[in-house]
């Protein structure tokens, strides 16, 4: 088998009351696009980051070209070859792009730097990458999640790598930046180079894989499977051990919502270079998707909303009441939730606890006088958590440790606690494995039967076409279509975006 | 009064008295000596004359606590003590006011205190004291700088004071005398600025304050240790030709200008560290229920204020050995 | 597990963001949040046990009654302080200002014009104005938008400014006889002050860890950004924290002003440091975010009880300033390497 | 924009991790970060001008040029430190034993024995004792795990309490010719000492912004687990830093035992606090990663300028203080509005 480029076979990792992994195999060979898959938690991360050196296994052999090696740190994976992004994007904000890009390896003379020659060469990456718009000496703190993930890329092409590892690298991108991805996977692989892809998108798999290795709870359940004709059905089960079917749950019929009341109204808001004009309603019972490419400005209409920007011009009601501007308190008063994008920044507290994280926003339904009640806090915590299947399953472990998948899912199970009545979610299901992803999506709706208003923000066009009622279509901060569900589809939607970027 | 354990003097032959009998053993003692922190030139010296006068005792043990410049801290110290039970007391309080509810206590304990330098707030508080004559500093100052400015008959002359640290009775004290002397002679001072009791605040200060005054004819500054820095800062400007200084406490370092005639410090006024084996003396007299044999009223008197001489170039070699 | 990665030799408490940013990187270490605290105050109590030894061996009087009610009552003082501070911390700040608030706390109370209105108008006096310094303090970072290093610091030269200039530069003697009875009062054989140090103590804790304003404070200190979008008051959290440091600074200055009978302009100098120091010690996080108040008040009793030490062992000045400089960091050594023990 | 949302009262400045981790939740007043230094640099420089032209108008010799070297060999000494002290905080530490270094290095290098050796001996023994305590520092930092704060704390205590040993308490004077002439020789009009402080900034900037290791420093600070998985030796950039800081205060030390003509173990009292209130008041972040060397300089400066000012016109020192507390208010508060109107 000296086929293979890449051997990891029995590899353990235990962290201190978990196994993250127990005993997991992995083969690559050179040129293949190789496939992992697994719910969250199942260790996909963990494997990639002593593959790349980051952490240390407990046992467990690596085989480089037939070789053993021992990874002792990110640098020597580095040098034999191994180029990893990970899936919490580790950039440094401070920095500027082309210093992200060759942050450790600069090109320096008597350890000066040759700045021109790397902000040359990072221009250069990134039209490979087909996004010369990515000014290389912007600091990357400002960037969109979206460019973030580019530069992380263009920094793993910086090395001369022979395996590149991609931890769910399409999470955070849309539609039309997934196929630019693809094809550089394509160009990577044509000139030999190996590819590791994780993604919890099922469809990916199929049009850019070779192989698949599937893990479960830190065991590898199969291997080498072929990505193009293995069924989902296979794959899914294999993931989770049970079928899970990913149809959405049901809308209750249109004459129910038609009588139902508005909550929320929204009128010609505007904020200078992100959104113009913006006018919705959104009545109780109702999920309202919002559709848009990336930039097109789907999160500051959300934050906007949520009184965490300051409109230039417009107004916000709930239920018929004006909230003040600029303002979340008013905002969480009246009853409004929002689930941000962003959950690293914009939403954890790393050292505490999950069920402390969970409780935040709705810590004061279980005080009275200020005094928190934990154990009715924590019930709440363990039950919203369980529905969820949230692993692991003790909510006293501190949130920074749960996969990436895991602490989405307590970031929107904070604002299922919260009781509110309108309820924003942007990317609710970003990161978050199949079968999860579908209890979302039925928790989601469950809440819109019992009144809740709804608007989510997804850059999955079948999700919200399928879980939404009415659906916005956006292209550069204007609403440019509104429509029922039923009403339009895929492509249409599409359409819509392309013709946006023609004009 | 002196420094020294040998307490010759005629006076006490008038009532007959032995000589030199406190020097004589008598019973084991221990004194508890509590001072600030030794990070300053004098106060470096008051703990080592205060350590090498018990030494020079077979019958004195000397438990003497961590400087500290936390008057909580000292409280806790004096309190350790005072739990020990040493015989006697000897503190320097960092300032008088705050330590004299924990020294009252020891003398309600029946430890007597000698109070060192910084007086507390209360006669109840210690059974004699010893110290300099912060006023008389001052005055001793003016009066040299007022006679020099008369013989150069200098009209309307810059005279800068830089004082210690702001916020101490002593540096209040010295002040006053400086500015009621000085106004006496018919002067005045031109201009105060405070420094530290540091080398470093003293440079500091004084770079400034030779900034803001274009001709300066005399300088007094109250303390020796910050005086290094104000002298550095004059030679350095290039203007010792220009003014004298004179010194506060009696540095060797200040001491040995004035014996070279080197510069422009020409006198300093004395503020003796050698106060503390004084104090020393008087805690073991009190602690071994002796008093004084050259005095007519033997017992330990209840204040011992030393004389601030003003050291000149006539009088320095003098000074010298006991200067710190 | 006795193998050390290098994950976990990047300290995490060491680099504030840095460190933070990454989840994963100290996760191995701190298998469960709660039991990495107790961990770290293991590793304190530990360190206490190996100072008591110390004490009762080379000293005679370390372990008697009184020498302990002594080292307490010394504790107290920034004992408090510290509680106050451990609030800021967690919540991602810092006070520097504390100490100059107890200068200008016990003066205000000392005043011949405040003495006249006897025990309860110096306490009122203490009380009012180190929590409108807080509050100063405060508005001027949470809603000023400033940084609290810089607001304090300048805090701590115009407080103490003040200080010097009302008392005019002399300690001021407390004439008020109650007043000096809280230094002296025992409340069944223990001392008023350590009383009140526990009370404030268990006060403090309440608030942090039962309250809704404690979790708010670690939120705001651990993700401020997450807190805003929860839905908290995020500015008046952090104003809240310095006007209660302010408060703690009140409770000091009485039980300094009453321990020294005096008030004085030169009162808690350093004390900052003092504090800073036990809070640190004791585990909280510099940059916010995660601490324990136990933590902090065993960091106060450990610093405490090496002067104690050092003060029954008659050293001299500069040796008992080097002893304490490795002390403290075999201390922390010895706490770090327990910690490690316990994860692996 | 002279409107201000919500999104930009929390200020990121402040509580460390939290806001920092927010990348967009700055993102809308920091258009460029390159931009915000600039701005930032803007506004103390506008700070300047304002009490220069406060200086100008209440003294007459504020603006004569012996003043203004006076100013600048003033700030010398705070100014070296400050160059140390940004790497160490951009690296996301804290350094505060500057002060005892300094005290340490010029008691060690003007001890009757060392001064035998001239003035060659006497540099050489400065700048070895001050980068071994900066090693020392560095290495429990760094490869200990310890938190900085209290290393240096420790360190603190330990390097002054030797410094007090060495000297006795007493200053020592500096017998040696060519030592003093550090401090009172000229470069073309230019005091050695104000070269010495130029010298010190220019390379510092070289060695911050435009070689590998500066951005090392700035990816350390700003997330260490990134720099680590970036293959950066995260712990030697760390002790490194603590090493540059030792140096600067040997240079430091060279400069006041100079200008003092003494090595005292009072020498740099409190430097550190200036040091790091200058880098902050420059805008460096207290919790790592961001931060400019020229904002540190004109922090330190503005500080000296103002103390200056003060002593010219005879101010008395508490109300120096207090001026000083109100007049760093002031400060940010205008550089902040500065910033905001430049960001609109
Ligand atoms: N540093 C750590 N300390 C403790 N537990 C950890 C740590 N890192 C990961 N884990 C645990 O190990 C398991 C595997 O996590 P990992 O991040 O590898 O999952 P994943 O497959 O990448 O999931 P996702 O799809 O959600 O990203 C999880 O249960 C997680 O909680
Ligand atoms: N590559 C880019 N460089 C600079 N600014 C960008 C870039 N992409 C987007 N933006 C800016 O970011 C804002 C919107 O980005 P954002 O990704 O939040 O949009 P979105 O519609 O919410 O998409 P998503 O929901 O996928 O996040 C726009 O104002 C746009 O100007
Ligand atoms: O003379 C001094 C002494 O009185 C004071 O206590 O400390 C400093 C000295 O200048
Ligand atoms: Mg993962
Ligand atoms: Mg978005």
């Amino acid at each position: 088998m000296s086929d293979a480029l890449l051997r990891m076979s029995d590899i353990v990792k235990t962290f201190p009351g978990v196994r993250a992994l127990d005993g997991v195999d992995l083969e690559v060979r050179p040129g293949e696009v190789h496939c992992l898959l697994g719910q969250n938690g199942a260790g996909k991360s963990t494997l990639i980051k002593v593959l790349s050196g980051a952490q240390q296994p407990d046992g467990g052999t690596i085989e480089w070209n037939d070789s053993e090696v021992a990874l002792r740190t990110p640098a020597t994976a580095m040098k034999l070859g191994i180029a990893t992004i990970y899936q919490e994007l580790d950039l440094v904000d401070g920095l500027s792009v082309a210093e992200n890009v060759f942050l450790g390896h600069e090109r320096s003379t008597a350890g000066f730097s040759r700045r021109a020659e790397m902000l040359r060469a990072t221009r250069e990456l990134l039209e490979r990458l087909g996004h010369g718009d990515i000014d290389p000496a912007r600091t990357v703190g400002e960037l969109p999640v979206a460019s973030k993930q580019l530069v992380s890329m263009a920094r793993a092409l910086s090395h001369d790598a022979r395996l590149i590892v991609m931890d769910e690298p399409s999470a955070v991108l849309a539609h039309d930046e997934i196929s630019g991805l693809f094809r550089v996977i394509e160009g990577l692989t044509a000139a030999g180079i190996a590819v590791i892809y994780i993604s919890h998108r099922l469809e990916e798999i199929r049009e850019v894989g070779d192989r698949i290795t599937v893990l479960k709870d830190g065991h590898t359940v199969d291997r080498g499977l072929p990505a193009a004709r293995t069924s989902t059905e296979r794959v899914v089960s294999l993931m989770t051990g049970r079928d899970v079917q990913s149809a959405f749950p049901e809308r209750r019929g249109e004459e129910a919502r038609s009588g139902s009341r508005e909550l929320l109204r929204v009128e010609r808001l505007s904020r200078r270079g992100e959104f113009t004009d913006v006018s919705f309603t959104v009545h109780s019972g109702e999920i309202l998707g919002m559709a848009g490419l990336v930039g097109a400005g789907r999160s500051e209409i959300l934050q906007t909303v949520y009184g965490a920007r300051k409109p230039d011009s417009g107004r916000v009601l709930l239920d018929g009441r004006r909230l003040r501007p600029g303002s979340v308190r008013s905002a969480v008063r009246a009853g409004m939730g929002f689930a941000p994008e962003e959950r690293k920044s914009q939403a954890l507290v790393p050292y505490e606890s999950i069920a402390r994280n969970v409780s935040l926003a709705a810590l004061g339904r279980y005080a009275r006088l200020g005094w928190v009640d934990r154990g009715s806090e924590r019930a709440a915590a363990e039950e919203v958590t369980r529905s969820l299947r949230l692993r692991p399953s003790d909510t006293e472990q501190p949130i920074r440790v749960l996969s990436g998948g895991n602490q989405q899912k307590a970031i929107v199970a904070r604002w299922l606690l919260a009781d509110c009545g309108v309820l924003l979610l942007d990317e609710p299901t970003r990161g978050v494995d199949v079968g999860a992803k579908s209890e979302i999506h039925a928790l989601v709706r469950e809440l819109a039967d019992s009144g809740v208003g709804v608007i989510l923000v997804s850059s999955e066009l079948p999700e919200v076409l399928g879980l939404s009622d009415r659906v916005l279509v956006l292209r550069e901060g204007r609403v440019v279509r509104e429509a029922a569900s039923e009403a339009i589809d895929e492509h249409e939607v599409l359409d819509l975006f392309i013709e946006g970027s023609a004009a | 009064t002196g420094s020294g354990n040998d307490s010759g003097g005629g006076s006490s032959q008038l009532v007959g008295r032995q000589e030199g009998d406190n020097s004589q053993p008598g019973k084991n003692v221990t004194i508890g000596l509590s001072i600030p922190s030794d990070d300053h030139g004098w106060m470096g010296a008051i703990g080592e004359n205060a350590v090498a006068q018990a030494d020079s005792f077979d019958d004195v043990t000397l438990e003497a606590t961590e400087g500290t410049n936390d008057v909580n801290r000292q409280i806790s110290q004096v309190k350790t003590l005072i739990n020990k039970k040493v015989d006697v007391l000897a503190i320097l309080p960092f300032n008088g006011e705050s330590l004299t509810s924990v020294a009252t206590q020891a003398m309600r304990a029946g430890i007597p205190v000698v109070n060192i330098d910084r007086v507390f707030a209360s006669k109840l508080a210690y059974r004699t004291w010893v110290g300099g004559d912060n006023y008389g500093m001052g005055t001793g100052a003016a009066n040299f700088i007022a006679d020099r400015l008369d013989e150069q008959g200098k009209q309307d002359p810059t005279i800068v004071e830089i004082t210690g640290i702001d916020n101490l009775q002593l540096t209040r004290d010295r002040s006053s005398g400086f500015s009621e002397a000085l106004e006496a002679r018919g002067y005045a001072v031109s201009m105060s600025q405070s420094a530290e009791f540091t080398p470093q605040s003293g440079r500091s200060v004084m770079g400034n304050v030779l900034q803001a005054r274009d001709h300066i004819d005399a300088v007094w500054n109250h303390d020796d240790n910050q005086g290094v820095g104000v002298l550095a800062a004059i030679e350095q400007a290039g203007r010792s030709d220009e003014m004298f200084m004179v010194g506060g406490a009696g540095s060797k370092e200040m001491m040995q200008h004035i014996k070279a005639g080197d510069g422009p410090v020409a006198a300093t006024v004395l503020y003796p560290p050698t106060m503390s084996a004084t104090a020393i003396n008087m805690a073991r007299l009190l602690a071994q229920g002796r008093d004084l044999a050259d005095l007519v009223e033997r017992a330990v008197p209840s204040n011992v204020t030393l004389h601030s001489e003003t050291v000149t170039k006539d009088n320095v070699d003098q000074h010298l050995p006991t200067s710190f | 597990m006795t193998e050390r990665t290098s994950l976990e030799t990047v300290d995490p408490a060491e680099s504030g963001p840095a460190a933070e940013a990454g989840p994963t990187s100290v996760s191995s270490r701190l298998a469960r949040l709660g039991g990495a605290n107790r961990r770290q105050i293991l590793g304190l109590v530990g360190v206490l046990a190996i100072l008591v030894v110390v004490g009762s061996l080379t000293t005679e009087n370390f372990l008697e009654p009184s020498n302990l009610v002594l080292l307490l009552s010394q504790a107290s003082i920034i004992g408090v302080l510290s509680v106050g501070m451990t609030f800021v911390i967690i919540s991602g700040g810092i006070d520097l200002s504390v100490g100059a608030i107890i200068a200008l706390a016990s003066v205000w109370a000392t005043t011949g014009a405040t003495q006249q209105f006897g025990l309860l108008g110096m306490l009122f006096t203490a009380v009012t104005v180190a929590c409108v310094c807080g509050l100063i303090n405060g508005v001027l970072i949470a809603y000023g938008g400033l940084v609290s290093l810089i607001v304090t610091i300048a805090g701590l030269a115009t407080y103490r400014g003040m200080a010097t200039l009302i008392s005019g530069g002399s300690p001021q003697i407390v004439e008020v006889d109650g007043f000096g009875a809280i230094a002296t009062t025992d409340v069944l054989g223990v001392p008023l002050l350590v009383v009140i140090f526990a009370a404030t103590v268990v006060l403090g804790w309440l608030l942090l860890n039962r309250t809704t304003f404690g979790r708010h404070v670690f939120a705001v200190g651990g993700n401020a950004e997450a807190a805003r979008l929860a839905g908290i008051d995020v500015r008046r959290v952090r104003a809240t924290v310095f006007v209660l440091s302010g408060l703690c600074c009140a409770i000091a200055a009485i039980m300094l002003t009453a321990r020294t009978a005096t008030g004085a302009s030169t009162h808690g100098d350093l004390y900052e440091l003092d504090a800073i120091a036990a809070v640190i010690l004791g585990g909280t996080l510099l940059s916010g975010g995660r601490g324990t108040l136990i933590g902090s008040i065993l960091g106060v009793v450990v610093f405490t009880t090496v002067n104690n030490i050092f003060v029954l062992n008659n050293l001299s000045t500069p040796i008992q300033q080097i002893a304490k400089g490795v002390i403290i960091v075999i201390a922390v050594l010895l706490q770090r390497r327990a910690n490690k023990e316990a994860a692996g």
